[in-house]
């Protein structure tokens, strides 16, 4: 069902935890639904420093937090704004069909955690100006 | 993987030796087809005869109403169409639970889109259905009760001795879904008023593929396959003679300890519940506490998700099985734990361990000191977790 | 009983040791649900998705357009009644044959009691059905052409391409039951413009009880058996694991070298037919003298009964089968019989062998020793052969 990757990423997951002082923190996803997926970025000029996520949800969830945070970690903003689920996805070797949207939560939460920052520091972030961290990403 | 514990019988069963001794010749020297009339038929023929009285004494049925089909699905599908399209011109009424297996439920559901209404009653919180619901939704129309022996996900026992007396009191018919309870509960259909009876062999150690439905005599109901005249004209297909051997064999092994082998899964069911209850917090079990079949378990263990439990698990060798939506990707998690008022997000950490014959106490020990390990690792990764620790 | 000559294999075969073997360990040790996440139920998924691969192979399908069922007389109703509800709206007219299967003919039979209307083609002399009355019986009410491969009594060979072209050129769904044809001609559904196609494992060498039901991609068509999202959510019901690993190593083993098993079937057949009908008198041959399956064999033996010959061979260890109405106790000969035009009283003393793998010359001549002393033996004591003798 999942690829060696996807259950590397859920056994061994990279980034577990929070950051105390985090520079941008987005939360999507409902409990109601199975899955809530939470990303804390550290951000220092522009580039990701540090990034930690938790996660309430299956194994793909689970897995793709892990892979997008290691996809974003060290890279700029603009970078980070442009990671797509395919691109999670991908680098996990695949998802079942009826667990792409699992790999859409992390591309969401990421991009919350990035308005998140842009907010709270008063700037704006090419690519997120029709972003909206409250809609609904499950396509089930 | 040096351990592996199955503990998911619900879900289905190995073969059992024995049963597949049975089942064997039947494969390549006694492979007459039951129809043809020289000796090999006849032999056919004759085991599968056999089977229906091997079958019929364990539910004190008559030989001629044990029909064979291929499994749980069919028996559900035939009992509950079959009895509604030839039972149409005395009404059009059906009643049933909303905690059925899919097999009732979407039969029904599709009866609905064919001119029939159907009840769901509700459940309480221990998936037992009302019965004096049950007595207020029968109408003159009403041609049918379909309610569960047992249930596959919680494990809930229904008061069927008093379904069967309303319904035979209002001259309905009865059918109950057995798929669960075969094996594991005494049933006598006549005591039980029970008119139609659904079994599938893979869940007590027969083969998959395999299934009965009984038919008490004089039961209006149609065919639903059509075709040959087998089964007395109202099951066509060339009957699959290993599997039917290979059921009655194992419903017969099933019945013939059944005290044994119930105070055995019982006391290992009831030290798994109260050894994960005791070390880990945030846990409920649900379904009834007494009422329940012998070997199942269903804990809800909040803020983790049953997939990831399950993935885990198999992980470290065990198998188990869940009512989370994403098992299967769907967004509604099982219809069984949110008819039992379980809320979303509760459900989503279902996690169901069936014990069977193979396990052990040591199987037991094992499970609770992987699963203890597993949540706790699952919890640190969770939100949710986070929020009750911090007291939010 | 010094000698056994099994010749009925179009009633059922014995299952190939080698199916076997690779079908045992899916009893026991890969006993997993495929539904299940966990590594055993991982396995048994991964069986019938390969499984179904090779199946797919076979008939130039693709995979997941194969669908495993309980046998032949499943996947004839599901074909005719799922794609009949699911077209209701385009139309309520459906076209087959008189010789059909009763698998499809008591399908079709349902519906008419559903508001459809059937047509039911005649056959020529030799069985074969009438395109131009089929071209004509086309109306835009039309859905679907259910037309049998090969027929299961006489043994011929439909013109499929054509009327799978017919079909196509119309916008109606084809179906055909190839319950006798898999296995012993070479089928590509996509020359042959099939739609739907039925098979069934236990006529080719493989186990009782399981069998598949083709569909093309884009059919419109519903299930039969609701339940659970097994089959892509199409039919319900825990999958026969270990019956469709084996419905795929036989169907394999059946093409390996269908060339060979054939001339030598032909050959075999050929000589039963020219041995029989020369030391036997008033015989004839029914069926197509080409386009036939190769194993074969339908004779009028005048004068004598099908029931007294079966029984007369089976003494003399041979399994045969007859299209004769005593078989069965019903007062009418085979529907197919008489829809070639044979009279009652020569259908009656119809007779069928089909060969197989494991069949010899041997059996061959003592087939036809054995038949003529039985027909000698019958004759004495017939009332009508004595009025042919004495010129009557
Ligand atoms: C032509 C044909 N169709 C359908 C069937 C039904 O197959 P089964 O008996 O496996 O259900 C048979 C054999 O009995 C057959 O010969
Ligand atoms: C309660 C219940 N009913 C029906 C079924 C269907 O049985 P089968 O999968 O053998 O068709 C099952 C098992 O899957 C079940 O647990
Ligand atoms: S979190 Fe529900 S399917 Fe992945
Ligand atoms: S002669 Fe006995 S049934 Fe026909």
């Amino acid at each position: 069902m999942y690829s060696e990757k996807v259950m590397d990423h859920f056994m061994n997951p990279r980034n577990v935890g929070e950051i105390e002082d985090a520079d941008g923190v987005g939360q999507v996803g409902n409990p109601k639904c199975g899955d809530i997926m939470k990303i804390y970025l550290k951000i220092e000029d522009g580039i990701i420093v540090d990034v930690k996520f938790k996660t309430f949800g299956c194994g793909s969830a689970i897995a793709s937090s892990s892979m997008a945070t290691e996809l974003i970690k060290g890279k700029s903003i603009e970078e980070a704004v442009k990671l797509t689920n395919k691109a999670v996805a991908e680098a996990l070797d695949g998802l079942p069909p009826v667990k792409m949207h699992c790999s859409v939560l992390a591309e969401q939460a990421i991009k919350a955690a990035l308005l998140d920052y842009a907010k709270k520091n008063n700037v704006t972030i090419e690519g997120l100006e029709d972003f909206n961290p409250d809609e609904d990403p499950h396509e089930h | 993987m040096e351990r592996y514990v199955y503990m998911d019988y619900a879900a289905t069963t190995p073969v059992k030796k024995e049963v597949l001794e049975e089942m064997m010749p039947y494969f390549t020297e006694k492979y007459g087809n039951p129809s043809s009339i020289y000796r090999i038929g006849r032999e056919s023929r004759a085991a599968i005869d056999e089977a229906r009285e091997r079958v019929a004494k364990i539910i004190e049925a008559k030989p001629k109403e044990i029909y064979f089909t291929s499994g749980g699905s069919e028996s559900d599908n035939w009992a509950i169409k079959g009895v509604a399209f030839a039972n149409r011109d005395k009404g059009n009424h059906i009643i049933t639970s909303k905690i059925e297996h899919h097999a009732v439920l979407h039969a029904c559901e599709y009866l609905e889109k064919h001119g029939f209404e159907v009840t769901y009653l509700d459940v309480d919180e221990y998936g037992i259905v009302d019965l004096e619901q049950l007595k207020n939704a029968i109408t003159d129309k009403t041609i049918l009760i379909t309610i569960m022996f047992a249930n596959n996900e919680i494990g809930t026992i229904q008061p069927i001795q008093e379904i069967g007396k309303i319904a035979r009191e209002k001259g309905v018919y009865f059918h109950t879904d057995a798929v669960q309870a075969i094996g594991n509960v005494e049933i006598d259909v006549n005591k039980l008023n029970i008119d139609l009876l659904s079994m599938s062999a893979h869940k007590f150690y027969g083969p998959k593929g395999v299934g009965v439905l009984y038919i008490r005599e004089g039961v209006k109901i149609h065919p639903y396959i059509h075709g040959g005249a087998q089964e007395k004209n109202r099951r066509a297909g060339t009957e699959n003679v290993a599997g039917i051997v290979g059921l009655a064999k194992a419903l017969e092994l099933a019945y013939e300890n059944l005290e044994e082998h119930n105070k055995k899964l019982v006391y290992l069911r009831d030290k798994l519940i109260k050894e994960v209850t005791n070390k880990i917090d945030y846990v409920r079990v649900n379904g009834h506490p007494e009422k329940r079949l012998p070997g199942n378990v269903n804990f809800s263990i909040e803020f983790v998700e049953g997939e990831a439990l399950l993935l885990s698990l198999d992980m470290m060798g065990i198998a188990a099985s869940s009512g989370s939506a994403c098992t299967s990707g769907s967004l509604d998690p099982s219809h069984v734990l949110l008819a039992i008022g379980l809320p979303h997000e509760i459900a989503h950490g279902s996690l169901r361990f069936t014990l069977g014959d193979f396990n052990t106490e040591e199987d037991v020990d094992y499970v609770v000191e992987s699963l203890v390990k597993i949540v706790e690792r699952l919890r640190e990764m969770s939100p949710l977790y986070e929020n009750v620790k911090e007291g939010k």
